[in-house]
């Protein structure tokens, strides 16, 4: 190895607020603000509807929204996204339609679009799971000769997993085209990141697989948005993984049906609210005069729209065909499933009946 | 020295309370039993099962580990060869996969592998089974992995007092205990007296919950109530079921079971997980054997389909109901 | 175009080989066709099943991994998840349990969680049981866990021809399959013509190895070379046993071992895994339940004992052997 | 974090040939010696072994004697072992019978030795599943207030293992007392370390755990000692574990089952034959005149005694009895294993009686 890498930057990399913000590319910036206001709008209205037991759970991104974003609007159209469970807000960003993204969460099907379409993995629930598939796919598209780059996204808990290990060590020895993206938002449910971890910085990590690590200010989208554009454009380039760190925080509780007043107080809550990836950006596009009050009420209007749309198809009751429990296990079904599709077909047969 | 004593009165408590209660009681008797996994301190576990145990023992006790099964599992072994007596919460069935080969070559073989000089007494606690709407990978009934592994014990609890009870024992023993926690049941009710909890003297009896003459439901865990149910039910038909609740799948007491079906001459093995390498396959392929003279109808399995669990929307179809137990003992043909 | 084509004739070949050429054949006919796994390469497997892959097709279509299970099957479902069709090696039974979190959360379910959009079509090669004196961990018979897990294929082949044929099936099925092969039939012999295998048109088909009438041993795999060698010695004893190849496990082939055993009214089940929720009790489960009025006697089985694997010194007493399968065989209840 | 780590050594540490040279202990370095050439015999004892059909199979450490022998010496009575399936020279070392060691590998029962009597945990076969149970261990004894430290080996394949991963970071997260040995000896069976991992060294992984690593000349006994040491005592006084990479080579095959030639060259071997682990420290001994040529006979009689013992007593056949095979599945014996039991006396018997 010549090219031995550097310990990852020792602050995170920030944009927004520094002179480095006077370049900044208005346009793309107008883009993120009005993805940060739909996604802001996507996280409280995917929290009310699981209020209304519309959603049977669902893990918010408040405060994470800029991670969510910045990953999905870098990537180009053949490139693939392996989302978290929690990150049903990037695949949405990414042009998904946000019922699909909420299908497994509303207690529907697992799925609720075709991953091939979209080039978005199903929802990964077993943590860290999805790495190596992410490395695994952008390893064959390497070998077919495709242009194709994955992005994989990650909790800071995820990172103690196995997983996270035989991945990032398999991507760096095949030198995939693939970026890996730890949102480290403080917490796995209730275990904070001194537990989880004695590394200086989840970014050193990278260290201890030969590949390049770095760490931002997951808050900042416009520096999100830097580092992993140059991290896909180094894979894409043949120039092999990357680690990224964001550092984030969860505003919200882990999902819906969790207490975390049981395990943080609220100053430390308001501190980072203070910190808001979407004011962050607000601020500093309209002290440079980026952004007007029209712009503002535009992504805001839209973002209404998404929710108002959201709301209404969420309300429909989902129709489910208990037949379909059987229809996918094997390409061809065997011969006990056909026989218990048999009876499953009486059984509804007879409820119909009486 | 004059106060009177107040005699505890049993009230009702739900199957969490007891198991927490199990945990509480052990860690205040032995010092060496040790709890640890994902959110147990702080957070009491993600369902509240080991509530108060971090803050009443401190944390080297009750210990939030990194996010990593095979890690924790792992730890539990060194912790265990050292002379302690870990007890592990998975946080949910599917997510055990990962220290599954800790769990197989190591903890499952650790006291043959060294004839006897190292047993590991360590309890795996894991929450299992559907019906709750949990979303996929949260509803695994996944036992049968865990019985044809050699060297574990599998105990499941069905009602409250037997939470407390098989936990303890599970703690107690020298062996490593698997122990499914029918996490649709954490929340049922039983009266039940904290103060002085039945105690169950060890593992791997089974009991009859109710008595009956014309066949026996054999069951465990999430199922025996609706077993039970069922069972009631089927007095509008006229058939008197006897309802067994196995409570420990290994080791598994062949022998009430056996007793019972020779006894009624039918036989439904009743369970959520899948029905093809299933629990259900075991207990019918030996009923069958040894009650071979004495069965009216072959032995009949009421059981999960053999799919991946279902989306919590289509789940109720999934899982054994009581009416499609009735439909299944009505083809004991009782016209022979 | 004059010249005369020489006829290729059928040589001895062993299972190994035949399994490579199984491989090299799919990977000439089908670029997407990719093998990997620890020491696959270079070395050709610790078994060199895969020798000469990598020669003839280059490090990209058979490579050597980092020694990570769970990364290599993780990283063969995102190969698949792009339209590869990834073979898996792994080295031995117990070495796949790393993996187990990768296969039961995501290749067993991928199809279905996505319904139908995306099935992965990965074969995974596990060497399996044990007469060859490997020392622990290297004689696992781990089926169990693969039978109970809805999503998967699980087959094995017996015969040299089988292993050629059933895994050019595997490799060509639209779903994963776990492809047991049994290391002590490795070196196993066979006339085969390599020029042209035997095509086996799918998997889940059971075969009658051998006609009789008075009972049916029902095997797979490592036990079918010694059920045989017990038929032969039944005769002896006057008893003419049909003997079932069942080569897939799942699917299971139900109505040619009902067929039989409805013919000879008595069924012995004999694997290697152990007897206690083994693949046999789902087998005998099933046989007792459809065959429940043309048995004469109940199902049986002849299996490992229920114990970790033991050491190579004794491992001959834990096998299935000729004696064990005649003495069964014997309690057949043939005075009846 | 405010001591984050350092990168480690960019080059193995060195002792023998070097200046650090001149501060050796002679004492210590006379038993190093000692134990060095009955290592050496010891392999070759071994190998020979399997050639006469009494090992089933043997992973021979020649080339890596330093490593085995200094991971004994530096521990104390109280300490534990974990080692490796190929470790059984530095159990040897520690000071248990060599036949014990090898128990398993004659096919035999499964752990030749009472772990506890000799603080030597099982050979671990399934690779790096050793390395959570010695933090587990190092743990325990740490709440329970014991002075304990947990050695815990492993080869450069294994450290592609989640296990080792999710080893590393509970020990950091709980500075329990435990170091980690990774022998980098080139290989995993035939795959060579680059394509095992992209790091500059394995001991960079350290890094992303935040604590110490170092890199160490494997084939150097004072320079493992040395660090080996610091390590320990690192541990000993609560400043939490320690990754070390030994820098070493595997100079026979895999096993006497594997065949080297189909995946190295003889130039490799030969280039290593050269920088011996034992002759590094005899040609640095008997140049300073700490040894002369009746320590070498010394050093070569005991261990000829040792090889003769070990030999004689392996010729032996052992005497296992099959009904020890339903002994040790559980404290009590289930129903199940009792009928098992029955029927194997039962076919015993009747052997016999045949
Ligand atoms: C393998 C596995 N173990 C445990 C869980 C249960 N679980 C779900 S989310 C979670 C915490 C995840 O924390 P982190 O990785 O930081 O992601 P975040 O929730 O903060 O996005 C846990 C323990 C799981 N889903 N998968
Ligand atoms: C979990 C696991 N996977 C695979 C194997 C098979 N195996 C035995 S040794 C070995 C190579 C080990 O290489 P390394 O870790 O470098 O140790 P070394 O043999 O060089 O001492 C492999 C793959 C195993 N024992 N355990
Ligand atoms: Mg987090
Ligand atoms: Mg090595």
């Amino acid at each position: 190895m010549d090219a031995a890498p550097l310990l990852p930057d020792p602050e995170p990399y920030r944009v927004l607020g520094t002179a480095a913000a006077d370049k900044l590319d208005p346009e793309l910036m107008r883009r993120c603000y009005a993805e940060l206001v739909r996604g802001r709008r996507y996280n409280a209205q995917a929290t009310a509807l699981t209020r209304q037991g519309r959603l049977a759970v669902y893990p918010s991104t408040v405060g994470q929204e800029a991670c969510e974003i910045a990953a999905a609007l870098v990537l180009e159209d053949q490139d693939w996204l392996f989302p978290s469970y929690r990150d049903t807000l990037a695949a949405v960003a990414r042009g998904l339609d946000p019922v699909q993204a909420l299908t497994l969460l509303r207690g529907d099907w697992h799925t609720g679009y075709d991953p091939r379409e979209h080039r978005i993995a199903p929802l990964s629930t077993p943590l860290a799971t999805q790495l190596p598939h992410a490395v695994g796919l952008a390893h064959a598209a390497r070998l077919r000769g495709d242009d194709v780059v994955a992005l994989a996204m990650v909790g800071d808990g995820g990172t103690s997993e196995g997983d996270f290990h035989e991945a990032l060590n398999f991507a760096a020895v095949w030198q995939a085209p693939v970026v890996f993206l730890v949102q480290n938002n403080g917490f796995a449910i209730s275990v904070p990141l001194a537990k989880q971890t004695a590394a200086p910085t989840l970014a050193h990590k990278a260290v201890g697989y030969g590949m390049p690590g770095r760490l931002v200010d997951g808050n900042d989208v416009a520096a999100m948005h830097e580092v992993l554009s140059e991290a896909v454009q180094r894979a894409r380039s043949g120039g092999g993984p990357t680690l990224i760190e964001a550092i984030t925080y969860r505003v919200e509780a882990h999902t819906n049906a969790d207490d975390a007043t049981r395990y943080r107080g609220d100053a430390e809550v308001e501190a980072w609210k203070a910190h808001d990836p979407v004011e962050l950006l607000e601020r500093e596009l309209t002290t440079r005069g980026l952004l007007d009050e029209a712009d503002i009420r535009a992504a805001k209007d839209a973002a209404e729209v998404m929710a108002a749309s959201l709301r209404e198809r969420m309300n429909a009751e989902p129709v489910l065909n208990p037949m379909d429990l059987f229809g996918h296990v094997y390409a061809e079904q065997t011969g006990r499933l056909r026989e218990q599709a048999e009876m499953l077909r009486a059984e509804l047969e007879a409820e119909e009946q009486s | 020295m004059s106060t009177v004593a107040v005699k505890p009165v049993a009230k009702p408590a739900t199957m969490a309370q007891a198991l927490g209660r199990a945990m509480r009681d052990a860690m205040a008797e032995d010092p060496t039993v040790h709890v640890m996994g994902e959110d147990v301190g702080t957070l009491g576990g993600v369902f509240r099962i080991t509530d108060g145990l971090a803050k009443e023992f401190g944390d080297d006790r009750c210990t939030d580990t990194p996010l990593a099964e095979a890690g924790i599992l792992g730890a539990a072994v060194g912790m265990a060869m050292y002379g302690l007596r870990p007890v592990v919460e998975m946080q949910f069935d599917a997510f055990a996969y990962p220290a599954f080969e800790q769990l197989i070559s190591h903890v499952a073989k650790m006291r043959n592998r060294t004839r006897g000089a190292m047993p590991l007494p360590i309890t795996i606690r894991v929450p299992y089974g559907g019906g709750i709407g949990g979303v996929e990978h949260h509803s695994d009934s996944s036992e049968a992995y865990y019985v044809a592994t050699p060297g574990l014990h599998v105990v499941t609890p069905a009602t409250v007092e037997d939470a407390y009870g098989l936990l303890r024992a599970s703690i107690a023993s020298d062996d490593p205990v698997v122990f499914l926690e029918p996490k649709r049941l954490y929340w049922s009710k039983a009266d039940w007296n904290p103060e002085s909890p039945a105690v169950v003297p060890g593992i791997g009896k089974a009991l009859v919950r109710r008595a009956g003459t014309g066949a026996t439901l054999i069951t465990y865990g999430p199922s025996l109530p609706v077993c039970l149910e069922a069972a009631e039910a089927a007095r509008e038909e006229g058939w008197d079921l006897e309802v067994v609740d196995l409570r420990s799948l290994v080791p598994f007491d062949e022998e009430t079971v056996v007793q019972s079906v020779r006894r009624t001459g039918r036989a439904v093995v009743v369970h959520e997980a899948g029905g093809f390498g299933g629990p259900g396959a075991e207990i019918a392929a030996r009923v069958s054997e040894r009650c071979f003279h004495h069965l009216e109808a072959p032995v009949l399995r009421v059981t999960g389909f053999d799919i991946p669990y279902p989306p919590p929307m289509l789940e109720k179809h999934h899982l054994p109901s009581v009416d499609r137990i009735l439909d299944t003992v009505a083809r004991l043909q009782w016209e022979n």
